[in-house]
Parts: C-alpha cells; structure tokens; sequence
C-alpha cells in the first residue's frame, strides 16, 4: 500500500474529485501557478487549467462570497483561506452567508462548498498565524468543520466535504503535512462527524484530534508498558459532534480526557464534557478532565510556545492524576 | 451617459415598466401598514421612491441571469417575477412563502426565477452574486448577475474586494449602486468623501456610469449596455442610480434628518410619474387606463395578503429544517 | 431609588463615564447625530461634542481598528457595532488584534477599548439579525465579555468596562431596553467576572444570563409556589467566567441547568458544564443539563422562532426532569 | 512628483540616510542566515532592496508621531530606531525582545519609538494607525501616524474602509504603500487592474502620490510633504513608493515566478548604492569612509546577534503574562 504524506493526501484528494466531476473549482491566494504557500496544491492548476483553478487577489471576504455565490448556482467550489488565522477576516461571509444561506431560503438552495486552512501551532510563526480554527467554528450551526489528523483521514474526509451538499470547512494541521501513512489506491471519501477510536484500552478514554491526537497517542504507547491502557478517539469532526462513539467509549472506561490545542474557555472541549455530563454522568468514576493552552494566546518564543501547546508530559500527568482519582 | 444615448422603449415595454412599479410600489405601501399595524413583526426597509431602478433593471436582463440585493428588496423581488402570494406569505412568516418563513421580509429568496437572495449584511451580496457570475463564466453560459447596494455599501470592506476581484476575473456581473442620498441617517456627504460613487469603478479598471435612477428608460438603456458588456467577455461595470426614498429607512423612521424641501424636490421626478407623464404625452396611455392598472394591481395585492394571511405557518417540528442539507 | 430602562442605563453610563474622564470617546453608525438606531444614545453628541463623539461611514473593521489604535496611544473609546450580527464583519480586527495587542507587544500596551452591540431574538429581526455572540467571543483570551441582565447591572458593569484597562465587549440585549430597574444615583462600577446569585434556594442551580436570565426567574417564582426551591445565576460576563459562585452553588443544589439563548454546541454553558464535571463532579446528584436553540438557527416566522429559542415551558420542563433524576 | 520638487538632503542628513539603510541591509542579511541556519524557528520577510522606503519616511517624521507596519517591518522598526540588541533578541525569542519574546519576527512593535506595531495580517494595521492618529487630532499634538502595508494589500477591503474613514475624518495619517512588484509569489498585475496604486486616492479624495521608492530623497521630500499637510489639519494622503525586494516573500522563497532579468534591472538602482553614488559625486563621502561605516554596522550587528544569544528565554512560568491587563 503506498505511504504518502499528509500534505500529499490533501492534492491528491483534490486530483481526484477533480477528475471526476467538472464542476469543482479550486482558488485561493497563490493556490494555483505557486501551488499554495504550504506547497500542498502543486499541479493542479497545471492538470485543470486556468478557468478552474485560480489565484485571488488578498481578497479572503471575496473568496468566500465568491465561492458561495458559485455553490448555490451550479459549481463545488474549493476555497482555500491559507492560514486558519484568516477566518475571522472573512467571518461574515462563514457565519452568516455560508452558514445560514441554506436556511434562510427556506432550503431552496444547497450550499456544496468546501473551505481549506492550515492551523495550529508549534512553528514559531507568532500570535497571529498559529491558531486552531475549530473551537470557534462549531459554534455556527450549517457548518461541517472536520479536522482529520492522518494521511487516510485528510485523503477521505477531504474527498468527502467536497462531495458533501452541506459547506464545510476541512482543517490542516500545519505540523502534520509531513506525517506519512498508507492511503490505499482506492480508499473511498470517509463520514463525515464519526469519531474513530484509534487505540483501544480499558483505563481511561482520551479525546483528541489532529496534533493533540498524535501525542496522546504517544503516551498511550509509553503507559502500555505499564499496564495502563488508554482508550484514544480521534474525534476528527467536531460538528456534527459524535456523541454516540464517546458515550460508548466512557461506559466502558468511565474516565474522560480531551487534550486541546485550543483555550479553555470555549474549547471543544467543553461541548464533549458537557455531553457527557448529560448524557454519561452515572458511568463516571472521576472528574472529567481537559488539557488544554488554559486562556494562553500563543507566544512566538520557542520556549513559550511549547510550554503553552498541551505536550506529552502533560498529557502524561493529567492521565495520571485522573487515574488517582477515585 | 448623455440623454440622447438612452434607448427609448416601445409601448408594450414602457407598459410592462408601469406595471411593475406601480405593483413595488402599491405592494410596499401594504406592507408598510402591515407592519406599521404590528400584524407583522420584525422591520421592514422600502424602496418606494427608487422603483425605477430595479424595474429598470430587471427589464434589461433575460431568463438565467441572477441577482442579489439588500433588505430593501421587496421591489428587486417583484420586479424580477416573485409573485406577489410567495412574498406576502414570506413576509408574514407563513409556510407557503418564499423562503417558507425561514427569511422574511429582508431575506426574499426565489432560486426558480434567479434571485440568489436579498441580505441584511451591508455588502455581503456583492461576492455571492459575482460567484453566479462565475458559474456563467465557467459554464460558458451567456447569462450575467446583478448585485444591487445602497450608497453606504460602497464603503464596506468587501465592496472593494468584490469590484477588484470581479475586474481581474473579467466576470459578467453588473454592480448596481441605488445612491439614494442616505445610509440609515447618515447622508453620504458625510460618511464619502467624493460626489459621484460611479469615480470609485476608476479603482478597479472598470467603467462608471451615472444614471439616473427615477427615469426607467435611463436604468434600462444603462443596464443593457454594461450586460452587452459583460455578456461579452468584457467584464463587470459600477452603475450609480442616482435616487431617493421617500420612506423612512425602515419600519418606524419618520426621516427627521432629512434636509429640508429635499423630499419634495424629488417628488416632482417620481418614477411612475415620470413615465406615466412620458406615456401619456405619447399618446401611449391615458388617465383612465392608468387607473385602471393601478386598481387591478391593488385588488392583486390585496388578494395576495388575505390569502396570506389565511396560510399556515410552519410546522413546529421542521424548526431545524434546512439548517443541514440532510442527504 | 430612581427606576430607568436597560436602554437609558446604557446612556447614563456612557454620559457619567464621558464626564469624569476627557479620553473617553465614542462612535459607530449613526451613534452621534441619530442617537443610535436602538434610540440608546441620545444626547450623547450634542453633550460632548463632534469631537468626541462621531458618526462613521459602514465601516465596522475601521471603526475597530481605529479604535484600538486609539486605545493603545492614550484614548479610551466606546466602539459600537451595533447589532452584535456585525460582530463577525470587524472579527478580525476584534480577535487577532484587540484582544492579541497588549500580549504580542509583550506588555508595552494596555488595551482600554470597549465595543457595544446590540444582541438577541425574539423579534422578528430574522437570521441575521438575531443571534447571540457572547458564546462565540470567549474563544479568545485577551478579550472580556459582559452581557447584562438589568439596568443596575448594566450602567455598573458598562461603567466598569469603559474603566476597565482591557478590551471589553459589552452585549446588550434588545429585547431587555425597555426593562425598567432601579439604578442609585450613587451606583459605582461594578466588578466585571463575578457572576451574581439573583434567587436563593436549596433544589437546583440555574444559571442564565440575559433574556434566559428573566426567564428562569419566571419559571422559579411559578415553582416556588409548589415548595421547589430554585437558586438562579446571573452569569453577567462568558469571560472571565466566575467559577466560584456556580460551583458553591452547586455544591448546596447537587443539580445544575444552564439556559442559553445559543446553540448547543460550543455555547458557553458548555464552558460551565465542563468546569462543573472537573471541578464539583462529586458534588452532583444528577446530570448537568443545558436548555438552549439545540443546533439550529434563527427563523423569521415567529412560530419558528418562538420555538427556537428556549421559553419559560422548556426551562420548567427541564427543571423538573431534573428534579426526577436521583 | 517630478524630480524637481524633490528637497535634497544635506551631508548630514545623507549620512544618517546611508547610516540606516545599510544598518537594515546589515542586519536582515544576518537575520536571513540566522533562520536559513534554523539558528531560529518560524519565518521571516526581508525587505532587502526596499531600504529606502522605511529609512526615508522615518527620517521626515518627528517625535511623537507613529508608526504601523506588516511582518516585512525590520526595517521600518530600526528606522524608527529600535535598537540593534531589542530586534535581535525579539528575533530569537528573548524575554529582553523588544516585545520579550511574545512577538518575534513579524511583530516588531516598541511603543517608546511609537512603533505602534507590525502587523501578520495583511491589511489590519491600517485603521490601528488611524486610531493614533485620532489620538493626535482630539489631542491637537501636532503628530501624524504613517502606516506602511504592500501592494498586495491594497485589495483587502480593510484598506478601502481605512482610506474612506480618514479621509471624511481628515485624520493626520499617512497610507504608504509599498509596491514592490508582488503579493507572495503573485505579481500585483495579476491581483490588480490597474497600473498606478496611487489612482486609488481619487476614490477617497485624497492626494495619491508616486513616488520613486529606491530614491531616499524622493521618499523622504514626498512624505515631508504630505505629512506637512496632515499637521495643517487637511487630511491623509496615499504614497505610492515603487520599490522591489530583492529576496523571495519570507524566509523559504526563492522567487521562481520573477520576470526574467527584473532583479538585475533593479539591483541597478540600489537604493543604498543610488544614494552613495549621489553623495561620492558629491564630495560627501569617498569609498574607504563608507567601509569603515559599513564595517562598524556589521560589527554592531555581530554584536548584537552575540549579546541577545547569550540573552536568557522568558520564565516559564510567565507564558500567560501580557494576556490581561492585571490591574
Ligand atoms: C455590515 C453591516 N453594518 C451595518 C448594518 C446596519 N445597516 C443596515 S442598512 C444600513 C444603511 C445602508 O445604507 P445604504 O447602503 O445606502 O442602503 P439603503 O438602506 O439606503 O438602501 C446600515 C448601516 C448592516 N446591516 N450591516
Ligand atoms: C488577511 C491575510 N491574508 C493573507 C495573508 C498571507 N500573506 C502574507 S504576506 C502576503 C502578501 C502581501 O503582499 P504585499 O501586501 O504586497 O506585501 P509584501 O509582502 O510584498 O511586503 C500574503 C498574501 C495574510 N498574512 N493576511
Ligand atoms: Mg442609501
Ligand atoms: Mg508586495
């Protein structure tokens, strides 16, 4: 099966829709002759020529309604938005035109529209480029907001948002795009809003995605070797938000911890634990726990930014004082 | 644009104007005292005054075109063929309605007949129509969108961003500004620092064309010629409609800032009446036709509130529908 | 004591703050000459004058953007966005920079800028014209956010903010202006984070903010006729989120229910519910549970949007399911 | 603006102009090695070739005005004259960093020089300057704020609602666009269609100016002017500087979509060898005293590479600090 890279996973989900069906567009900034400043679109523009794949000006409210416009008349556009960051400069048009345009026609149109970013940080690129997108976005009803965390997720998910009649908006983890893994030649387009259980185990359920994900599941493998068994979920969307797959997984451990690159306040977070404090309270043996950057902002200097980034150590011992708990 | 330059209608043509300003117009006075008479909640913007731009411009476009505007939208609706059934029902929050109550009267929405939406985001409906205008580009289709905007939209952040990007993709869509002298309470003189908002097309390589928005014919002729235009391959095109509304900006503004006489200056140029007045000279119509229209149009319109009226409303358990496309 | 209304609450504050302090101004749309298109206003700019208080063209990321500049080079303006829908057109503006500033200058700047708008449904504004913002504006450390429930609160919490040396944005619900309270002549600024015990009692803890709040009340004087018991909080700010008094509450209920005038996901009972599950899990007696708009948006038609967001039938309903768990 | 009316600059004054430019020359040089040697982590974007544009509009500002600027701001912070050793620390993340570390590269900000900050969002550090600027004109100062974006940004709608709003407030702020010829790797004719970036003053009634942004007396004579006529109460002013940069975007760019040619075309108008040359012909300098000034540069520069690397980290334990005002 080949092993191909995150980054690699997102053009050739792109690749392949496209060939398939005419009426995806893809443009952003610098997406299409420079193959995207995260160098993840090379040949597209040189596979689908000029009408289909574009560059925009710095324009991100144009390219949004632009895009929407395009959906609700007979196109499936792709937009991409370059870093995370620069959601909020095109918020108006995700929030309440994107979000809302199918509601407020009464479902006269639907909206098949498929917006990119890369998130997260970790690089040193400062305040105003490292952000996590998700938290935030899940508040807007209308919306799909995926955050896939491997090669074979973003490859499905991705094909899958494009496919879908519904606007989401599919997440990068900038700090993954190197991450390799087996996507196999005919992986089909995934479900979009069903968390997957990653590593299963007896102990304790942890919930996180993306970046966070890869690191709890590093200190599952380092507490195996000690007897400790994590259950590890990929939640991958956090709207539609599985529910079922998390309850499921507390009935079992009855211990719950969702590791977060996101504040506190407000963090996804907060909506699993408030499900599960619903719907889950009687399986619990202990608090319900979540690491997370507290109500940090992210610093440019290294030592800062990893020390306000959840890392393994803390992971580690969140695991452990929960574990304590009795 | 010169007088000389505008393209004269013939008589069906002028008549199928008077009709469907007379029809904005009788339509909009009913929903005002709808609202005024709190049998419908919520706000309502009219355009009474202005009706000769989006008559005059609906006139000018052909089936697959598509347009977007502003809350002040009942008249772009009607003029583009929404009946008059779906926009009472709408407005009144009914299932039957347009946007089967889910949008109301700053939300009128009729995909069947092209119009992509009317918005209550200043500015939000520039880019959405440019995105119909891509589709046409790409499709190869011929078809154009028009985006109607007040003069306060024209300064908005994604105004700009709209008119720049529509000019480098070259896209068939008409950006229609209706400078009816006031943003909310705010004249623009004080809120734009220039005279004619047709200037800022000079930005973005693009033309800028005055028109004047009370004659039907003018917006007509103008539209036609930037669709020629745009039809093309050319590319987009300001027009700036130079109007008035004679209404508060919405539901309970009486208009006290206002400078004084200017109403009834512009008053004199009414856009039915300016065409009526046309007509009649040219022996085209007269008086008593004329009320005779306008009588029709009146029982229509007050046909199409009772039997609204008369609608259900939306079932409470759909109350999520359509936030999700379900498929 | 004199009574004014929620709206003239606004006013007086804005008034009393401008003429103690020469650095306070104040503009948005139609704020100076107009009074305000909620009429909140008025006076305002015929006291203070064309300096001090502006009208502005449709511009909401310049008017943010100015402000800020303003804040950090010895200014203190009031900004008004007006209808808190707008919110998302300046974001940018109010999230990567407002409340970034003071952080990624390292402490050079303080940031005392408060932005107003007007929020909430139940009035046939439709879908964009309606909604609530405060759940989505805690997502960002650096910012404070204030939504009062009464006139008192409102001229005290308004002063606080104006005084307050961080960003604040205060929410002002619409369909509470014309409520009437007691506000002293000689009421001071309030303290902005501290949530505030509006009704004592033994059974459940609610807590609400806003519309929900007055709702609750609603429903706790109906049950008290029937011997249950409600304590009802007024949450008053999302961030900084007063833990302290809800989980002392709960500590003495064993039982909470928040009512959010938001959707489900991401709302900030979301935030309270996952504070609780952590930090008073022992405490409760049942499961925490959340009476807000589910996931769904606002509808013009008033039916929909009567069911749409929560009511006095749906907040009892949920109290006494609550009660009946053991 | 002709040649003409471009104020020359006395030998002092020239000094100070060679002085600074090649101090940022210097300095983003070794910047560049410090990230290319991952000696620090993240991105940067230099402004080498474009040194005259920072340089000459630091040099006609007074104290007490400020400054706005983007990511591409080394420059524009050492010509306002943050110092060697708070840069560089900032640079690598240091708590003596002139933002102590929270900013980094992209985020030079140093209130007491009134660097009001630089910006990572393309276009936001437009209206913050305007706030400085309202600061100055309710406080009668006498300031101005300039704020420095690309040509790139000048199609963000936040720029357009910037220009409008100072100018109907007539704000003493100064728009200074950079046009280097490109937006990332896209040139400014492909996102923009119009030739001259200054044309888009007319949409806002303002002057627009361009200028020759490798001449740091053109610069500096263009900003005088306009600034002068900010303090004198009547309004902004959009300079247009035609500069180039030399290097790619940021750090990893190697600049494969120039025109063929174009680089060497402007290394021919070196801003810095532009002015020495001026200055040699005119008996100001010779070669060797420009050596020795260029040594002592470097040097200063080494110096403060060496003293912000022996610099210690921010505590840990401060990661939330600066988050909120405590007070
Ligand atoms: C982004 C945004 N800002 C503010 C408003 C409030 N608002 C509604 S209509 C209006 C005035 C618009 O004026 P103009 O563009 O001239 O259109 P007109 O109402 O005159 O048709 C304003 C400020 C809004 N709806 N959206
Ligand atoms: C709102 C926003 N969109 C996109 C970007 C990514 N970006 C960073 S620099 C840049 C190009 C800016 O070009 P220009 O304004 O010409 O400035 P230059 O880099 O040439 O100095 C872009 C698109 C950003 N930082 N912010
Ligand atoms: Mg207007
Ligand atoms: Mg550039």
């Amino acid at each position: 099966m080949p092993e191909i890279t995150y980054r690699d996973a997102v053009q050739k989900a792109i690749a392949d829709e496209m060939r398939l069906d005419d009426s995806i567009v893809f443009f952003g900034e610098d997406v299409a002759k420079a193959g995207g400043v995260f160098k993840v679109t090379p040949g597209i523009y040189e596979e689908f020529g000029a009408e289909r794949v574009r560059d925009t000006p710095i324009s991100e409210q144009a390219i949004i309604g632009t895009a929407l416009g395009a959906a609700i008349t007979g196109l499936r556009p792709i937009a991409e938005l370059m870093f995370a960051d620069f959601i909020p400069v095109a918020m108006d048009q995700i929030v309440n035109q994107v979000a809302k345009y199918r509601f407020m026609s009464g479902g006269q149109f639907t909206v098949p529209l498929t917006i990119r970013a890369a998130q997260g940080g970790g690089g040193g690129f400062g305040t105003q480029h490292s952000q996590c997108a998700e938290s935030w976005l899940m508040n807007f009803p209308g919306l799909k907001v995926v955050a896939p965390a491997t090669p074979l997720d973003m490859y499905s998910l991705l094909r899958a948002a494009i496919r879908d009649d519904n606007p989401v908006v599919v997440l990068e983890h900038k700090y993954l795009y190197t991450l390799k893994g087996e996507v196999p030649a005919d992986a089909s387009p995934g479900s979009i809003g069903e968390a997957k259980v990653v590593r299963e185990g007896a102990d304790l359920t942890v919930v996180a995605l993306q970046l966070m994900l890869h690191r709890a599941l590093e200190v599952a493998d380092k507490l195996a070797d000690e007897g400790i068994n994590l259950e590890v979920i990929d939640l991958r969307a956090v709207a539609p938000l599985d529910s079922e797959t998390i309850l499921r997984s507390v009935m079992k451990t009855n211990r719950l911890l969702m590791v977060e690159e996101s504040p506190r306040q407000g963090g996804w977070g907060a909506s699993v634990a408030s499900m599960i404090a619903d719907r889950g309270i009687y399986h619990l043996d202990a608090p319900i726990k979540r690491v997370n950057m507290e109500n940090s902002l992210i610093a440019y200097s290294p030592v800062l930014e990893d020390e306000i980034i959840p890392n393994a150590g803390k992971i580690e011992k969140a695991v452990r004082d929960l574990l304590a708990e009795d | 644009m010169t007088t000389d330059s505008i393209a004269r209608l013939d008589r069906d043509a002028r008549l199928k104007a008077l009709n469907t300003m007379t029809t904005i117009r009788l339509a909009e006075e009913e929903i005002q005292n709808l609202f005024m008479a709190n049998l419908v909640r919520g706000t309502t913007h009219l355009a009474i005054g202005q009706e000769a731009c989006s008559a005059g411009v609906a006139q000018a476009l052909r089936p697959g075109d598509s347009m977007t505007c502003t809350y002040r939208g009942h008249g772009h609706a009607l003029a583009l063929g929404m009946t008059l059934r779906a926009m009472m029902a709408e407005m009144m929050g009914k299932a039957s309605g347009a946007c089967k109550g889910r949008g109301g009267s700053m939300h009128m929405t009729d995909q069947s007949i092209g119009l992509l939406g009317a918005n209550a985001i200043v500015g939000a409906q520039l880019p959405i129509a440019m995105g119909a205008a891509l589709t046409a580009q790409i499709k190869g289709s011929g078809a154009i969108a028009v985006v109607f905007f007040g003069d306060g939209a024209t300064n908005i952040g994604v105004f700009h961003e709209s008119l720049n990007m529509a000019s480098v993709w070259k896209l068939p869509v008409l950006f229609i500004c209706e400078n009816n002298l006031y943003g909310e309470y705010s004249p623009v003189r004080a809120t734009t620092p220039i005279d004619d908002l047709a200037e800022r097309a000079a930005a973005y390589g693009m033309p800028g064309v005055i028109v004047d928005g009370q004659d039907i014919e003018a917006v007509y002729s103008a539209t036609l010629a930037a669709a020629e235009r745009a039809r093309a391959g050319d590319g987009p095109s300001l027009l700036e409609l130079k109007t008035y509304r004679y209404r508060g900006h919405s539901r309970a503004d009486t208009g006290p800032y206002r400078a004084p006489g200017e109403l009834d200056e512009w008053l004199k140029r009414d856009p039915i009446d300016l065409l009526l007045g046309r007509m009649i000279a040219a022996g085209e119509i007269d008086q008593a036709e004329y009320d005779e229209m306008r009588g029709a149009i009146e029982k229509a319109v007050v046909e199409a509130i009772e039997w609204a009226q008369a609608e259900p409303f939306p079932e409470l358990e759909a109350a999520d529908d359509y936030v999700y496309y379900p498929g």
